[in-house]
C-alpha cells in the first residue's frame, strides 16, 4: 500500500503525489493489514519533477493547481480538483493531446476523502508523446467526464462507473456495461471481495443459488 | 384427347374459388386474407383452362400468383398487422352494401338481355394447339390500338404511384 | 387391360398425350423417385466436392467416404422433434413447406427427359414450369411471416423482393429463347435446318425445334443466344437461392433466413425442395439452350456409326465411376478395421460396373440415350452451383437488386429485340 | 414494421381479442423492427449482443451489449502475485495470446526496473509476429466467411496451423501459450527452431498470395467491403480506435515504430496504410502486414544473437512502489497495461486498456445507415475478440 506507514518508507508513494498532506493523514487501511509492507531492500526509483516546454506554459496557467511528475521515464501530472477539467481541456485544445488511450480508476479505501485516483492517460500524434493526468477523488464525488473532449471517453467511463461506482458529470449514457443493468455492487473496489457476487441478481435471473 | 368429367371439375374449381374468395373477406389476419385469394386466382386458372384457354391459365398463376399476390404479403408483412387486427372489419352498412350489390347485378343483367346480339353463341374457342399464338394474335394484330392504350394507362398508373409513394425522386 | 397397359411403349408420344393414366403414375413415380435420390446424391456431392475445394476431407466416417452419410442424416431429420415456435402460426407454418416442396415437384411434370420420357406435354409447358416455380416464393413467405420470429421475416421479404425482381429478367431471357424457335434465320454460323415458323412453348417442341435448326439456341444468333442463356444461368442460381444470391438463409446475416425456426423433417422438405428447384431450372436451361436430350452434334457428326459410337457413352460413364470406385478401394489401408468399409466400396463399386454392363445391352442403350444426355447436361450445372458456394462472396441485397433491375433486366430486354430483329433481317 | 413480433401475444391469440377501434394507432403503420443479433449469432464472434434498430433492411441504430464473457480479469490479478497472473492475460484476446503476454511482461518488467537479456527479445519478437500472422489469418477466414466467402476460412486455418505447431514445440501449448515470463523466456527454444521458422516462412509466403487470388480483385468481394463502415481518420483518433483499422484510415502509427519494445527497432519494416479507411483498406493493411510480419521473422531469425534466455529477475517479485503503463501494438490495436504496484508481491491494480473493447465502440458509428449485411461486415473488419472486449 503506497500510504502504508509512509515515514518508514524509502520511496514516497507516487500516489501520493509529493506528500500531500491529506495523503499522509490516511490512517492505516484495514484490508492490507495482513499484506505487509514493501519491504526497503529492492529501492526504486524515485519520481522525479519533470519540466520540459510544455511543463512551463502549463504551470504558467495553473500554477501550483498541477505537479508535474516523472517515474521510469514516463511523465504524469498530478492535478487538483479544481484546475482538472481545465487542464484536460488545454491538453486536448492547445497541447493536441488528441487520444485518449485509457480512462481508469484506482482505489485506495484508507485514504479519506481521497478514496480514487482517476487516471487519464492521453496520447499525441503529433508530438508522439504520453502523459498521464490523475487526480484524487471522494467516494460519491462526481468526476468531470470528458466525453466532450475525447468521445471514446463514453465506454471507458461507463466501464470506471461499471466497476467503482465513480460518477462522471455530463456523461450522456452512464450505465453500467459489462455487468448486467440490474446489479448491485462495483466489483474492482477493495472492498470486494474475489468471488463475492450479487447473489440475489443471480438467483432472481439465473434462478440458481448462487454463481459459484 | 378429349375431356375427363368435366363438370365434376368445374363445380370442384368453383366451389373452392367461392369459398376462398368468401375467405378472403372474413379472415381478420390479412395474411390468411392473401393465402386464401391465392387459392381463389388458382382455381380460377383452372376454370380458364377447362375453357380451352392454358394461355391465360398459365398467365394467371405467373402474374397474379407468383407476382401480385407476392407484392401484397410483401406490403402486408411490412405494416402493423396488430393494429389492423383491432380495426373493425365490418363497417355494418348492409344497406348500402344490399343496393350496391342488388345495383352491379342489374347492370349485368341488363346489358346481357339488351346486348345479346353481340354476345356470339358459343364462346371462342381456339384450337388448343395454337392457342397462344391466336391470342398473340388478337392481342397485336386486331385489338393493337385498345391493347396500347391499356399499357399506357397501367404506365401512368406506375408513375403516379411512384410520384406519391417517394418523398423525394 | 394389359394390351393397354403395353400398347403405350410402342406409341411416340409422352403417356400424358396418349391418354395412358397408368403410365402417367409409373412415370410420376419414377421422376419423384429418382429425383429424390438425385437431391440424396447431391447431398453427398456437393458437401464432398466443396470439402475438396476447401482443403478437407468431407464426410469419411458413415460408410465408406461418407457414401452412407446423407442417409444418416435423413434419419436423423427424421427422428429429431419437431419443433413449432409457441407464437407461430400454426396453420400457416404447417403449409409453408408443402407448398415449397409441392411446388418444386410439379415443374418436373412437363421436364423433358427424352422426347417421349416426360409426364406429358403441355402447349403452354414452359410457361407453367415459370409459374409453378414462382409460386416456391409463396412457401418461402409464408414460413417466413408464420415462423413470428425476425430473422425469417427480414428472410422472406429479401426472398419475396429478390424472387419477383429475377423472375422478370429471367422471364425476358426465356422469352427469347421462345422467340427463336420461329426464328428460322440461321445466325453467323451458317448451319441449320428447316424450322417450323411458329413459335412454341412447349418443352419438347422447343428441343425439336433445336434439332430441326441444327444449333442449339446457346450458339444460335452468337452472341445472342450466349446472352439469353448467360442472363438465365446467372437469374436461375438468384431464383434457387443459392450463393451467390443466398440472401434469404444467408447463415453469417440471418443465422437460416427464412427456416430459422423450422427443424426435423419440416426442415427437410425444405431442403428437398431446393435442390429439388435447382434441379428444375437447370432442367429449363438445359431444354432452352443446350439441346435438352440431343446429344453433342448430332448432324455434324450425323450417321449411324457416330450413333452408335454415342450410345456407348452412358455405359462408358458408369465404367468410369466404377473403376475409380474399386481404385478407391483398393487404396484403403489394409488393416482389418477397415473390412466392412472395404467390402461396402468394392460391392459398391462393381454395382456401378453391373449398371454399366446393363446399359451396354442395345434395346436398352438405345431407350436411355436421351435421358442419359440430358442428365449429363443438368449436371454440369450442379456442378456450377457448387463451384459458385465454393468461391464467391454474398452479394449484399441492394447490390443484388441493381445488379437484377439495372444491369439483368435491361440486357434482358435488349437481347429480346435484338434477337427478334436478328431473326427478321 | 411489423409491431407484433415485438409485442409477447402470439398471433393465433391475436384472434380472440375483442374487437376495439384502434385511435392511437395509425392505420398502416410501418414501424421500426427491433432486431436482436446475437449474443448467440454466427457472425458476432462470440458472444457480442448488437440491437439493431431497423427500417426495412436498413439500420437506423445500433447499440452494442457486452458482457457476457465477463470473468473479472483485473480483480483477479489484485489476488495474485506478478507472476501468477501471467498465464490468466492469455484468456483475454486469445488468438493472440502471445502479443497479450508480451504486453504484461514488458510492462512488469518496466516496473521492476529490468531488461530481458537480447536472446529472450528475439525471440519474443518472432513469436510476437508469428501470432499477428495467426491473429490476422484467423481475422482473414472469419471474416470473409461472414461476407459469404466460405473457402478461405480453411485456406487460413491450414496455415495457422502451422504457426500453431510451432508455439506448441517451443511452449507446449497452441492457443494459450504463456510463452514468455517475467524477464525473458522460461526455456531456450528447442532444436530447430530457427528452421521451422524459416521453413515456415517459406511456407506461408505464397500463401498469401493464395488468400489475395480468392478476395483482393473478386467483384462481390470489392462491392461488398468498398466504401462499407468508412472510419476516417479523425474519427478514428477521436474514437480512439488503433491498430490496421487506424492505419487503414492513413495514419501511419504503429507503436513497433513509434515507441519502439522488444527489438523492433532493430528490424527494417513498413507500415502498410490505406486511405479510405473502408473495409476493403482494412483487408488490404491486414494483409500487407502479414507481409511485414514475416519479412521482420526472416530478419529476426537470421540475426538472432547467442546469450542467455532468462534475465536476472528476484524469485519473490515486489516491484517497488509505483505505476506503469506499458502498451505494445497487439494485431488489433494498441494494447496496454496499467500497472500500479505497492511493492508487495501482488499488483495493486491492473488495468488493461485492450483494443478490441476501443474499437468496437465506433461501432455503432461505423454501421448507422448501413445495411443488416453490413452490421455483420464491419463487425468483422473491426476484428473483435469478445474475451478481450469482456475481460
Amino acid at each position: 500500500m503506497p500510504e502504508d506507514k509512509p515515514e518508514q518508507k524509502p520511496a514516497p508513494p507516487p500516489a501520493a503525489a509529493g506528500g500531500k498532506p491529506a495523503a499522509a493523514a490516511s490512517p492505516k487501511p484495514a484490508a492490507e493489514a495482513a499484506k505487509p509492507a514493501a519491504p526497503a531492500k529492492p529501492a526504486g526509483p524515485l519520481p522525479q519533477p519533470w519540466d520540459s516546454e510544455m511543463v512551463a506554459r502549463l504551470r504558467a496557467r495553473f500554477g501550483s493547481g498541477i505537479d508535474p511528475k516523472t517515474y521510469l521515464n514516463q511523465n504524469y501530472i498530478v492535478a487538483d480538483l479544481a484546475v482538472l477539467y481545465e487542464l484536460l481541456q488545454v491538453l486536448r485544445n492547445d497541447e493536441l493531446f488528441d487520444y485518449c488511450v485509457d480512462v481508469t480508476a484506482v482505489h485506495y479505501p484508507q485514504r479519506k476523502d481521497q478514496e480514487f485516483d482517476i487516471v487519464w492517460i492521453l496520447y499525441s500524434f503529433e508530438h508522439n508523446q504520453r502523459v498521464r493526468v490523475k487526480a484524487m477523488f471522494k467516494d460519491g464525488d462526481t468526476a468531470p467526464s470528458v466525453v466532450e473532449l475525447w468521445p471514446t471517453a463514453n465506454w471507458l467511463e461507463r466501464e470506471c462507473y461499471d466497476m467503482f461506482g465513480i460518477r462522471f458529470e455530463g456523461h450522456p449514457d452512464l450505465r453500467r456495461i459489462l455487468l448486467p443493468d440490474g446489479w448491485q455492487g462495483f466489483p474492482l473496489r477493495k472492498e470486494r471481495g474475489l468471488t463475492e457476487q450479487d447473489n440475489e441478481w443471480v438467483k432472481i435471473n439465473l434462478g440458481i443459488e448462487s454463481g459459484r | 384427347m378429349n375431356p375427363v368429367a368435366t363438370p365434376y371439375f368445374f363445380y370442384g374449381l368453383a366451389a373452392v374459388a367461392v369459398l376462398s374468395a368468401i375467405a378472403v373477406i372474413m379472415r381478420r389476419n390479412p395474411v390468411h386474407s392473401a393465402i386464401a385469394l391465392i387459392f381463389t386466382l388458382l382455381s380460377l386458372a383452372g376454370l380458364y383452362l377447362m375453357l380451352y384457354a392454358p394461355f391465360v391459365a398459365g398467365v394467371q398463376i405467373i402474374l397474379y400468383v407468383g407476382g401480385i399476390v407476392v407484392l401484397f404479403l410483401f406490403v402486408i408483412m411490412l405494416i402493423n398487422i396488430d393494429s389492423m387486427q383491432r380495426e373493425y372489419q365490418f363497417n355494418k352498412q348492409w344497406l348500402v352494401a344490399l343496393l350496391a350489390a342488388a345495383g352491379l347485378g342489374v347492370l349485368f343483367v341488363a346489358v346481357y338481355v339488351k346486348g345479346q346480339a353481340i354476345f356470339p353463341q358459343h364462346a371462342i374457342r381456339f384450337v388448343e394447339e395454337k392457342n397462344t399464338q391466336q391470342v398473340g394474335k388478337m392481342l397485336y394484330v386486331d385489338y393493337l390500338l385498345p391493347f396500347e392504350i391499356a399499357s399506357l394507362l397501367l404506365l401512368v398508373a406506375i408513375v403516379g404511384a411512384v410520384v406519391m409513394a417517394k418523398k423525394r425522386i | 387391360m394389359l394390351q393397354n397397359f403395353l400398347n403405350y411403349l410402342n406409341q411416340n408420344v409422352t403417356p400424358g398425350q396418349a391418354g395412358a393414366y397408368i403410365w402417367v403414375v409409373i412415370y410420376i413415380l419414377i421422376i419423384f423417385a429418382a429425383v429424390s435420390v438425385a437431391v440424396i446424391a447431391m447431398n453427398w456431392l456437393e458437401r464432398k466436392i466443396l470439402a475438396h475445394m476447401q482443403v478437407r476431407l468431407g464426410p469419411m466416417r458413415v460408410g465408406p467416404h461418407g457414401l452412407l452419410q446423407p442417409f444418416a442424416d435423413a434419419l436423423k431429420l427424421l427422428l429429431k422433434e419437431d419443433i413449432i415456435p409457441t407464437g407461430a402460426d400454426k396453420l400457416v407454418f404447417w403449409m409453408a413447406p408443402v407448398v415449397v416442396v409441392l411446388t418444386a415437384f410439379t415443374t418436373y411434370i412437363v421436364i423433358p427427359f427424352g422426347p417421349t420420357h416426360a409426364v406429358t406435354d403441355m402447349n403452354i409447358g414452359i410457361l407453367f414450369m415459370l409459374g409453378v416455380a414462382s409460386l416456391g416464393t409463396l412457401g418461402i413467405i409464408m414460413a417466413g411471416w408464420a415462423s413470428n420470429s425476425h430473422y425469417p421475416l427480414l428472410g422472406s421479404l429479401r426472398s419475396s423482393a429478390q424472387m419477383v425482381s429475377y423472375e422478370v429478367a429471367m422471364g425476358m431471357a426465356v422469352v427469347s429463347a421462345v422467340l427463336m424457335t420461329s426464328l428460322t434465320g440461321l445466325g453467323v454460323y451458317g448451319i441449320g435446318g428447316t424450322g417450323d415458323t411458329l413459335g412454341t412453348l412447349s418443352m419438347i417442341e422447343i428441343v425439336r425445334a433445336q434439332m430441326n435448326q441444327h444449333v442449339w439456341f446457346a450458339f444460335k444468333f452468337f452472341p445472342l443466344g450466349l446472352l439469353a442463356f448467360g442472363i438465365f444461368a446467372i437469374a436461375m442460381v438468384a431464383e434457387t437461392n443459392r450463393a451467390p444470391f443466398d440472401l434469404p438463409e444467408a447463415e453469417s446475416e440471418l443465422t437460416a433466413g427464412f427456416h430459422t425456426e423450422y427443424s426435423g423433417f419440416r426442415w427437410s422438405l425444405f431442403f428437398l425442395a431446393e435442390y429439388a428447384a435447382m434441379i428444375a431450372v437447370s432442367s429449363i436451361a438445359v431444354t432452352l439452350w443446350l439441346g435438352g436430350w440431343l446429344r453433342p452434334f448430332p448432324h455434324w457428326l450425323g450417321g449411324d456409326t457416330w450413333d452408335t459410337a454415342f450410345s456407348f457413352f452412358p455405359a462408358l460413364t458408369f465404367f468410369v465411376l466404377a473403376g475409380l470406385t474399386l481404385r478407391t478401394t483398393m487404396r484403403m489401408p489394409k488393416h482389418p478395421y477397415f473390412k466392412i468399409q472395404k467390402t461396402g466400396l468394392g460391392v459398391f463399386g462393381l454395382l456401378l460396373g453391373a449398371i454399366g454392363l446393363v446399359l451396354l445391352a442395345p434395346p436398352v442403350r438405345d431407350r436411355i440415350q436421351d435421358i442419359y444426355w440430358f442428365t449429363i447436361k443438368v449436371a454440369g450445372f450442379m456442378y456450377m452451383y457448387i463451384w459458385y458456394r465454393g468461391t464467391f462472396p454474398r452479394y449484399r441485397f441492394d447490390q443484388l437488386m441493381k445488379l437484377g433491375w439495372k444491369f439483368m433486366i435491361p440486357a434482358g430486354i435488349g437481347v429480346l429485340i435484338a434477337t427478334a430483329l436478328a431473326g427478321v433481317l | 414494421m411489423a409491431e407484433v413480433f415485438k409485442s409477447e401475444q402470439s398471433l393465433s391469440s391475436v384472434e380472440h381479442i375483442e374487437t376495439e377501434k384502434g385511435v392511437d394507432q395509425p392505420f398502416l403503420d410501418a414501424t421500426e423492427l427491433i432486431l436482436n443479433m446475437g449474443p448467440q449469432h454466427p457472425s458476432t464472434h462470440g458472444v457480442l449482443r448488437v440491437i439493431l434498430k431497423l427500417d426495412g433492411e436498413k439500420v437506423l441504430n445500433a447499440e452494442c451489449v457486452i458482457g457476457y464473457l465477463h470473468r473479472g480479469v483485473e480483480k483477479i490479478a489484485e489476488n495474485r502475485t506478478y507472476t501468477m497472473f501471467n498465464p490468466y492475460v492469455d484468456r483475454m484476446d486469445y488468438v493472440a495470446a502471445v502479443s497479450n503476454g508480451l504486453g504484461y511482461c514488458e510492462a512488469v518488467e518496466k516496473l521492476l526496473n529490468v531488461e530481458a537479456p537480447p536472446r529472450a527479445q528475439w525471440v519474443r519478437t518472432i513469436l510476437t509476429e508469428l501470432n499477428r500472422i495467426a491473429s490476422h489469418q484467423l481475422w482473414l477466414g472469419t471474416h470473409a466467411l461472414d461476407i459469404g466467402a466460405i473457402t478461405p476460412l480453411f485456406y487460413t486455418f491450414r496455415d495457422r496451423e502451422e504457426i500453431l505447431k510451432i508455439f506448441e514445440k517451443f511452449c507446449g501449448a497452441r492457443l494459450t501459450t504463456h510463452a514468455f515470463r517475467i524477464g525473458g523466456c522460461q526455456y531456450e527454444t528447442y532444436d530447430g527452431f530457427e528452421q521451422d521458422v524459416k521453413k515456415f516462412c517459406d511456407f506461408v509466403t505464397p500463401k498469401v498470395d493464395e488468400y489475395e487470388t480468392l478476395l483482393t480483385t473478386n467483384r462481390i468481394w470489392l462491392e461488398r467491403t468498398k466504401g462499407v463502415g468508412v472510419l476516417k481518420a479523425k474519427d478514428c483518433i477521436a474514437l480512439g480506435v488503433t491498430g490496421p483499422v487506424l492505419r487503414a484510415a492513413g495514419v501511419k502509427w504503429d507503436l513497433r515504430k513509434a515507441q519502439p519494445y522488444a527489438a523492433y527497432k532493430h528490424f527494417d519494416f513498413d507500415i502498410p496504410t490505406g486511405q479510405n479507411g473502408d473495409t476493403y483498406d482494412r483487408y488490404i493493411v491486414r494483409i500487407a502486414e502479414m507481409r511485414q510480419a514475416l519479412r521482420i521473422i526472416r530478419q529476426a531469425v537470421e540475426s538472432i544473437p547467442e546469450g542467455p534466455i532468462m534475465g536476472k529477475v528476484p524469485k519473490v517479485m515486489k516491484p517497488p512502489v509505483g505505476e506503469i503503463y506499458h502498451s505494445i501494438e497487439a494485431p488489433k490495436g494498441e494494447l496496454g497495461y496499467f500497472i500500479v504496484s505497492d511493492g508487495s508481491t501482488q499488483p495493486y491494480r491492473v488495468r488493461v486498456r485492450p483494443p478490441s473493447f476501443v474499437n468496437l465502440q465506433a461501432l455503432s458509428k461505423m454501421v448507422e445507415g448501413a445495411l443488416v449485411a453490413d452490421v455483420v461486415a464491419v463487425i468483422g473488419t473491426l476484428d473483435i475478440v469478445l474475451g478481450e472486449v469482456d475481460r
